[in-house]
């Protein structure tokens, strides 16, 4: 809680008269030069870079000195002991606490704080409860660090920042960036190719086309794995006659389906979003949550057509033999991941161009200001339904390449694999080509990662704590996008006041 | 036997359920109607709650595995509520300072908020799994269970009564608490035009804070009723949570209220669409008829209506 | 003051008749508008009507009605009775009521808002260019593409964007937010924006409301010009100076009803307008009461009751 | 003094918008702030309520640094702000709005309300209509009125005329002279420069974030550079298409307020 | 391709590495844990005992039981080239998208727990499993249910999962075939049956069969009696579960039938020494749903590995071990060519006294 105004008279709350004769002053003149007030930025260090938000911003703008001196050097005892340092310190020993019971034993319900105990009981609590206040230490000294850190990356950050705040980005890292891509598949293992595949590749396509939804026009979709589910379930019903019991008079070459589901998945998607578009936002993302749980259930359940639960076993592999070109995709997930690498680029370029049109533009209007946009001549309906049946077509496209390289069940398309590509879009950037697919590679990435590095059971603890941890840091995303930053930026502005919210999470001015 | 016949039955069993829903929605509500966001881990928050009342009174039962009956069961049941609610106000006073407040100093955008909750809610499953085991645990009965009244030919549970009972007492508690008194002012101020708030006096931060206790303390204790009947688990929440989250939008969200109703009524369509039709369609009846009431209220049964001409 | 008090003035005053103009060159009539909010009433029988080319101001006291009227014309508002007749060409009449509001700009109906709702993390060439836009017609593929039309279209946008932003004074701050802009700026950047939609009818509401008199002296030019270039102007305003300074003819609204309508020096004359709206000292009141009550048909006052 | 500025400095990231403001308001004076758009006038006033924090200098009410005070704590201490744009809640009836304005002392609350009604009796024929579906000048009676049910020693005024009648741009200076007689200090920003200075004690001036000019206000009114930049003076023969000069030079320079001035040119 | 998955450990013994691939996060990991520990027991008996000229090392690779995941587990199994046999998938979606995968490396694996019928027909020729299918349950429960239960009227619900439908799809047939009304009714895995318990009441079957698992049917149980079911319940191998008792509480799973085509090791007296080593290695949990299975899976490839002793590759394992014969705790481990395991018995088990007990083979049962 803040801290209640310290000292000082409290103000009296009833308008007495004139308390005194000190009527209207005559000219007093602008001041002279400051009255030795400090001279320090009141957004101070402190609660920035605190990782709990424990610091509170009212203790932390007294940190420049309540006399208004010289700001004091970080180590100081009166600097190191104030109440805000030691609430910090406090909050980092809780976290290393926490830390021990993370990686502490696994306990069970008839002994609930068994295990708890057991962690802290230990050894190993003075390495955590040290590494803690080594962080409170570096954190203290942060702000001189801080600086020197930022003039060291200066170099390095200011060409990447300056790229991707310009249109397009220099030729040079984008050719660099696509090289990495090339290439880092040869120097890693089947699975990580595999995951690559399955997991980096498909979710970066699932996010380049969420992101039309939530980053350019500004919609929450949750059930957007339903057009996923449409493009595969697609798939199996042209070409294969095993896999579904439902399933179509001819067989079609997978290639063929892409057109078929590209169409079919934005249909559903202005089946679904005529109607509810018109609805506020967070209306919208339950209905589209509800779609995408009946889709998902509808599948789960409708053992006559889907083969339900069991899944569609038996989709042909991708195979092209055209012109002379006659190649077959198989279980090697390396020619997989060349052809979603092609087609996130593309999908990349092309999206890049829509966001710079007039339909980007539009966009972005609906997204600042629905009411200016539409009496600017800005169909919103319509746009907006354009980008959820755009998102839906890549949503569905990926679902036939997802069909096509692997058996697939219901399970796959669950509410939960939605909600991870909105936390893909929003991890890597709203908005940002890019950052969406950076958010691919690194979301997805950890997750590889952390299934070799930690008991599996386990996993999910870890990656809870580094997705909150990196929206506390970077709640812009990865690679945030020019306008949105904007937006963050214009927001921001607003507060710097202890209780300020800034515009983003409340203003309730519609 | 028809639909007709079980009907009061499924009255009775959607009304118990649903109580249980509304108690978690207001969670939902009550936070968006501050920050206007979308709390995704407050279904946690029931979670930690539920296994806090379960723990407690579990640690009081008799160890010969008899049914204490009369006061002994009063107290038991008050001593898990009050249990439960401890836990959830904990859990969400905790989830509130860390991953909500450091965003809101950086003025983050609504969205991430979500991600940062989603990230919150997987680690606190996955370490109450860690923690408690991953097993369903059951409650012993507290109580000498049986009907104590028919209503049309249905029975009423001690069980049923006593959540329901329960949960509509926290309800108008809440409803007294948000609608009568100055912090409700300020929630709703807050809710409106935090800056403004700000300008009369309102402690913004506090305000936020009691926010996310008061529904945590509701989320704690209905998670106590909850693990009554239907036991508790790691991953109990998530089901309930975006159950309560649709009753709180069917209600229209930000509107204590229609948290309430949205919840009743999502207990009993499910009730009855589980009935007449595949059980395992009863969803899927629950988010049709959403939407179809969206349809026609696009802001929720209890919703404002802004704006538009009528 | 009370609402019995403005229905005394103008029993039955429901239809100006500017019986001297021809429907010819009417730019835009409302007919008996009426719109109800539950129990209030923002507009109760309100006809006008506009010439091509004329700038008319509407007045009025605070809630007198006149950005509901706005909000009709554009869509925002469907009233419950009353239609609005348009002629985006001095040939073909389209009625308005009905029409959403993206629709009745891309008719030509543009529009500023009281309370300023510019796209304020864009910036101002494109809040410009936005409007510029809507009646270009390349679709997603065309822009995915690059295909030449869409190409050529997008130029012609930032083109026609930039000559509007000079035509308001704001080429200096093409590329900067709209939302770091002054209060002024932003206002005439709203004007810029609507502007681009290429309307033949301009509704402003309250455009010099926060402006300074310098600045206010510069609107008032901003808007002869805009007049000038066959744009019909539809101006809501409380600054009199301003009013008097650019109007061609005045409409006064009281309780959603037209109280008079005239050229501004005789609005400005009359009683009731005074009475309702100017204000007065308590012994002019009296006087002005009178005035009313006897119903001298004050010269500007062409609704008849 | 009750509020002092000391060369306050703030920024909106990297657009500085005060640049060293000083200035002084004691109890029970009304003092204006002049300024073009742009100078700065908003900001100082956001600054003086907590809510922007200063990036260098002071201001001190009572004598108290600011910075010791939570924003939210400042009604208590008897600051209250009406802000540029109105900002009425809403989805609040006007009567909760009102309300809201004694939320941090709720004792008085009822017959304040009542008080705030009669003054604008425009608010109590929509008292339980919401908010934001006022009319514009509604919206900013209820701002004021909202304000006053703090209480304030000291009320701060953002353009409080915008977008009001002149009858009731009128009444709103007839208000702030009356709260003013009843101890409550004003600092005022208003383009209805004249007005404001002929019932302000003192004024200043600021231009680009900078305090140029500071006097008594009969002496700024008297001021050619003031006449000409804020009063209009300098269009003596009034802009092409006017009426005559008489209500421009008359508004600008007597009569209460230019609504009631044109109605005398006009009789 | 392969090779041989040799090394030595320090006392001289070959190292032999297998691997598990199973469902050890998400929603049914505690699945997946009944099988690692099953796994880990028997690893941990094999090298206690001196006797064995080999040390055994175990790779865990999860795949959330999802088939998205099951590619990527499998690869990873198959990238480590000391790895010559598997344990594992274990749930059938799973199952078949790592199968291909497994197959065109030539890896074996062997599952304790895909009941899926069509596993053993899609051509996957490296694969076996441990478990009968669900046909052979189904038609073993339905035999019980109509002859000994003497079942007229049957109120089949399953959890629309892949083994729920797999086993009520088995069922159902054969139940009708007997002239037993069936009411079909599917649910997805949820904690709250209050209505359903009403519905499944108002329908009033003889015998209510749940093919889903046990912590569902606890709190289905739990609901049933609170609303005074009257009927029998009944389940498959997925509720065999001391947990089942645990959850359901005593009262309301007393009287429980539970069909599996398993030795239940917990309530087995031949089996008490593997309880008791499953608890010694596994910090004091009980085995579980598949616990077993999986057990006898890792002795079975202990037993080819015996056999083949120095020459344990990924060829000579997949190639021996269709014709192991292996005695297990569940049942005898020998395999069709199918991959399919031999002459399964399915055994009923009833809760009695808050304890799961045997009642015998279905075959005896009902001839009796
Ligand atoms: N959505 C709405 N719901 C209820 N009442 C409304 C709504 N919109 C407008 N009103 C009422 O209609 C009346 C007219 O409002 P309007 O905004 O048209 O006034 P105005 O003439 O523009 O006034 P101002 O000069 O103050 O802007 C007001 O009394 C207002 O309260
Ligand atoms: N959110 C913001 N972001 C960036 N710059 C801003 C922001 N708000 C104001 N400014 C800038 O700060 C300066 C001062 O603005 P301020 O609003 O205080 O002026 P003002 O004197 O109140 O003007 P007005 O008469 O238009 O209300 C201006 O240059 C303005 O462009
Ligand atoms: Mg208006
Ligand atoms: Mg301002």
């Amino acid at each position: 809680m803040s801290a209640p105004p310290a000292a000082g008279p409290p103000g009296p709350t009833e308008p007495a008269g004139p308390t005194g004769p000190t009527g209207p002053t005559g000219p007093t003149g602008p001041t002279g030069p400051g009255s030795g007030a400090a001279t320090m930025p009141l957004r101070i260090a402190g609660s920035r870079s605190d990782p709990t938000g424990s610091a509170e911003p009212t203790a932390s703008t007294s940190l420049g000195g309540p006399g208004g001196g010289p700001a004091r050097p970080a180590w100081h005892p009166a600097e190191l002991f104030a109440p805000a340092r030691l609430r910090q310190l406090g909050a980092l020993l809780l976290v290393g606490v926490l830390a021990a019971i993370v990686t502490g034993p696994t306990g069970n319900s008839d002994k609930p704080l068994q295990a708890a105990k057991d962690s802290i009981v230990d050894v190993r609590i003075v390495l955590y409860l040290g590494l803690a206040v080594a962080l409170w230490v570096l954190l203290v000294l942060g702000a001189q660090l801080r600086g020197a850190l930022e003039r060291v990356s200066a170099p390095v950050r200011a060409p990447i920042g300056a790229a991707y705040g310009r249109r397009g980005g220099p030729i040079v890292l984008n050719l660099a960036l696509l090289a990495v891509a090339i290439v880092a598949p040869l120097v890693v293992s089947t699975a990580a190719q595999q995951s690559m595949v399955n997991d980096i590749g498909i979710y970066a396509l699932l996010a380049l086309g969420l992101n039309v939804v939530v980053g350019y026009a500004g919609l929450l979709d949750l059930g957007y794995i339903a057009f996923f589910a449409i493009g595969a379930y697609a798939t199996a019903y042209f070409t294969s006659q095993t896999a579904m019991p439902w399933h179509a008079p001819f067989v079609l070459n997978p290639f063929f389906v892409f057109p078929i589901a590209l169409v079919l998945a934005a249909l559903a998607g202005v089946i679904l979003g005529a109607p509810t578009l018109r609805l506020r936002g967070d209306y919208l993302a339950i209905v589209t949550l509800g779609f995408g749980e009946i889709i998902h259930l509808v599948a789960n359940n409708a053992d006559n057509i889907t083969n339900g639960a069991r899944g569609a076993f038996g989709v042909p592999h991708l195979s092209v033999d055209l012109l002379g070109i006659d190649y077959k995709w198989g279980i090697d997930p390396l020619p997989y991941y060349y052809l979603l690498l092609v087609i996130v680029i593309g999908v990349m370029i092309a999206f890049g161009r829509l966001e710079r049109s007039r339909i980007g533009r539009s966009w972005a209007a609906i997204r600042e200001d629905e009411i200016a946009a539409e009496a600017t001549g800005v169909a919103t309906l319509r746009m907006k339904l354009l980008a959820f049946a755009i998102g839906a077509s890549v949503s569905g496209f990926a679902g036939v390449l997802f069909a096509s390289k692997q058996f697939f069940n219901p399970q796959s398309f669950s509410l939960q694999a939605s909600f991870f590509v909105v936390a893909v879009v929003i991890f890597g950037g709203m908005g940002s080509r890019l950052g969406v697919v950076v958010g691919a590679v690194v979301l997805q990435g950890l997750a590889f990662y952390l299934r070799d590095k930690v008991p599996p059971a386990d996993r999910y603890i870890y990656f809870g704590a580094v997705i909150v941890i990196m929206m506390i840091f970077r709640p812009q995303g990865l690679v945030p996008s020019r306008r949105r930053r904007r937006e963050i930026e214009l927001a921001e502005e607003g507060i710097g006041a202890a209780d300020s919210l800034g515009a983003a999470p409340t203003g309730g001015q519609r | 036997m028809g639909f007709l016949d079980q009907f009061w039955q499924l009255t009775i069993d959607g009304l118990m359920v649903g109580s249980l829903y509304a108690v978690i929605a207001l969670g939902y509500t009550l936070v968006y109607g501050v920050l206007q966001l979308i709390n995704f881990a407050h279904s946690e928050v029931f979670m930690l709650g539920s296994f806090g009342g379960l723990f407690a009174a579990r640690a009081l039962l008799p160890d010969d595995g008899s049914v204490p009956g009369g006061l002994a069961s009063v107290g038991l049941v008050a001593i898990g509520l009050g249990a439960g609610a401890i836990c959830g106000g904990l859990a969400a006073f905790t989830l509130e300072r860390v991953a909500y407040r450091p965003l809101r100093r950086r003025s983050a955008p609504r969205l991430a908020y979500l991600i940062s909750a989603i990230g919150a809610s997987l680690f606190a499953v996955n370490l109450a799994g860690k923690e408690f085991g991953r097993q369903n645990v059951d409650l012993p009965d507290l109580f000498h269970n049986g009907t104590v009244f028919t209503v049309f030919g249905a029975d009423v549970s001690t069980q049923s009564l006593v959540i329901f009972a329960v949960a509509v007492a926290m309800l108008i508690g809440l409803d007294r608490l948000v609608a009568g008194t100055r912090l409700g002012q300020g929630i709703r101020a807050v809710a409106q035009d935090a800056d403004t708030a700000v300008l009369m006096g309102v402690n913004v931060e506090r305000i936020i804070i009691i926010t996310f206790v008061v529904g945590g303390l509701l989320a704690g204790a209905g998670g106590f009723l909850y693990a009554m009947t239907f036991n508790a688990s790691y991953s109990m929440g998530f089901v309930p949570g975006v159950k309560a989250f649709t009753a709180a939008v069917l209600g229209g969200i930000g509107n204590v209220r229609g948290a309430m109703l949205g919840g009743l009524l999502l207990g009993l369509v499910e009730s009855y669409g589980g009935y007449l039709f595949q059980a395992s369609y009863k969803d899927v009846i629950a988010f049709l008829v959403l939407v179809a009431i969206l349809m026609i209220r696009p802001s929720g049964l209890l919703g404002e209506r802004l704006g538009r001409a009528a | 003051m009370s609402r019995a008090g403005a229905h005394r003035g103008v029993p039955g005053a429901r239809r100006p008749h500017v019986d001297e103009t021809a429907s010819g060159d009417l730019v835009v009539e409302a007919r008996d508008l009426a719109l109800r909010f539950g129990g209030v009433t923002s507009l109760d029988g309100v006809s006008l009507r506009q010439r091509r080319g004329e700038i008319l101001a509407v007045i009025g006291p605070n809630g007198a009605g006149k950005t509901s009227l706005f909000n009709c014309l554009t869509g925002a508002y469907r009233p419950q009775e009353g239609s609005v007749t348009f002629w985006p060409r001095p040939d073909g009449p389209t009625e308005l009521v009905g029409r959403r509001p993206h629709a009745i700009t891309r008719l030509g109906v543009a529009r500023t808002f009281q309370n300023i709702r510019l796209f304020p993390a864009l910036s101002a060439l494109e809040n410009v260019q936005i409007g510029t836009e809507v009646r270009q017609r390349y679709g997603p593929v065309g822009a995915i593409l690059g295909l030449p039309h869409a190409r050529r279209a997008e130029r012609d946008g930032v083109r026609h964007a930039l000559s509007l932003l000079d035509l308001v004074g704001l080429s200096h701050r093409t590329h900067e937010l709209a939302a770091s802009l002054p209060y002024g700026e932003q206002r005439r950047l709203e004007i810029a924006r609507a502007l681009g939609t290429g309307p033949s009818l301009l509704l402003l509401d309250e455009p010099a409301a926060g402006t300074n008199p310098a600045e206010k002296r510069d609107l008032a030019a901003l808007i002869t010009r805009i007049a000038g270039t066959g744009v019909s102007v539809l101006l809501i305003e409380h600054d009199m100076r301003l009013v008097m300074s650019v109007a061609t003819s005045v409409v006064v609204l009281n309780f959603g009803r037209v109280i008079a309508h005239g050229t501004p020096g005789e609005v400005q004359r009359d009683p009731a307008v005074i009475e309702a709206y100017l204000g007065v000292t308590d012994a002019e009141a009296t006087d002005g009461d009178a005035d009313v009550t006897a119903g001298p048909g004050a010269a500007g006052r062409k609704d008849a009751r | 003094m009750l509020l002092t500025l000391s060369d306050v400095e703030v920024a909106y990231g990297a657009v500085t918008a005060l640049r060293g403001v000083s200035l002084q308001v004691a109890e029970g004076e009304i003092v204006t702030l002049l300024g073009a758009n742009g100078a700065g006038k908003t900001t100082t006033l956001r600054t003086i309520s907590g809510l922007l924090r200063p990036r260098a200098g002071e201001v001190r009410l009572d004598g108290r640094p600011l910075s010791s005070i939570p924003a939210h704590g400042l009604v208590g201490a008897g600051v209250s702000h009406v802000p540029e744009g109105r900002r009425v809640f809403p989805s609040m009836s006007v009567r909760e709005n009102l309300l809201m304005g004694a939320y941090h002392d709720r004792r008085h609350a009822r017959a304040d309300l009542d008080r705030v009604v009669a003054l604008f009796p425009r608010l109590a024929e929509r008292i339980g209509q919401a908010g934001g579906t006022l009319s514009g000048g509604e919206q900013q009676m209820l701002a004021i009125g909202r304000a006053l049910m703090s209480r304030p020693r000291l009320i701060l005024l953002d353009e409080p005329s915008m977008g009001l009648a002149p009858m009731i741009v009128q009444t709103i200076f007839e208000v702030i002279a009356e709260i003013n007689r009843e101890g409550v200090a004003v600092l005022l920003v208003e383009q209805n420069a004249a007005s404001a200075l002929r019932i302000a004690g003192r004024g200043y001036v600021l231009e680009t974030g900078r305090v140029v000019l500071a006097d008594a206000a009969a002496a700024l009114l008297a001021d050619d550079r003031v006449r000409q930049a804020y009063l209009g003076e300098d269009v003596a023969g009034g802009p092409e298409g006017a009426e005559g000069p008489a209500p421009t030079r008359g508004g600008a320079a007597a009569g209460p307020a230019h609504g009631a001035v044109i109605r005398a040119d006009s009789a | 391709g392969s090779d041989s998955g040799g090394g030595s450990s320090g006392d001289g013994k070959k190292t032999i590495t297998i691997g598990f691939q199973g469902v050890l996060s998400g929603d049914n990991q505690q699945l997946g844990l009944n099988a690692l520990y099953g796994v880990r027991t028997a690893i941990a008996e094999v090298n206690a005992d001196t006797s064995s000229p080999f040390q055994l090392k175990l790779v865990e690779s999860d795949d959330g039981g999802s088939p998205d995941q099951g590619p990527t587990a499998a690869q990873k199994l198959i990238d480590d080239s000391k790895v010559v046999a598997v344990v594992g998938p274990m749930f059938s979606g799973a199952t078949k998208a790592s199968e291909p995968a497994y197959t065109q490396a030539g890896l074996l694996s062997v599952s304790p727990s895909a009941t899926n019928p069509a596993l053993t027909t899609l051509g996957f020729k490296t694969f076996y499993r441990v478990i009968a299918p669900d046909t052979v349950q189904g038609k073993a429960a339905a035999d019980y249910v109509a002859s000994v239960l003497q079942a007229k009227k049957v109120y089949s619900l399953d959890d629309k999962s892949e083994y729920g439908t797999g086993l009520s799809g088995a069922l159902e047939p054969e139940l009708k075939a007997k002239g037993v009304a069936v009411t079909h009714d599917g649910i997805n895995p949820t904690k709250d049956y209050t209505s359903e318990a009403t519905k499944i009441i108002a329908a009033a079957p003889d015998v209510l069969y749940y093919s889903g698992y046990y912590a569902e049917l606890a709190l289905l149980s739990k609901a049933l009696k609170d609303k005074g079911f009257t009927g029998k319940i009944a389940s498959g191998d997925g509720s065999l579960d001391p947990q089942y008792v645990a959850q359901a509480g005593a009262a309301a799973a007393e009287g429980t039938y539970l069909t599996c085509p398993c030795g239940d090791a917990n309530t087995d007296p031949k089996a008490a020494a593997f309880v008791a080593s499953f608890k010694k290695v596994n910090k004091g949990a009980k085995p579980g749903t598949y616990s077993g299975e999986a057990y006898d899976a890792t002795l079975a490839l202990a037993d080819v590995f015996k056999k083949l002793g120095k020459d344990a590759s990924r060829e000579s394992v997949a190639s021996a071990f269709g014709s192991v014969n292996f005695q297990g705790i569940t049942k005898t481990v020998a395999f069709e060519s199918t991959g399919e395991v031999k002459g399964s018995n399915v055994f009923v088990y009833q809760v009695k006294n808050g304890a799961i007990t045997v009642l015998g083979n279905t075959a005896d049962l009902i001839k009796s």
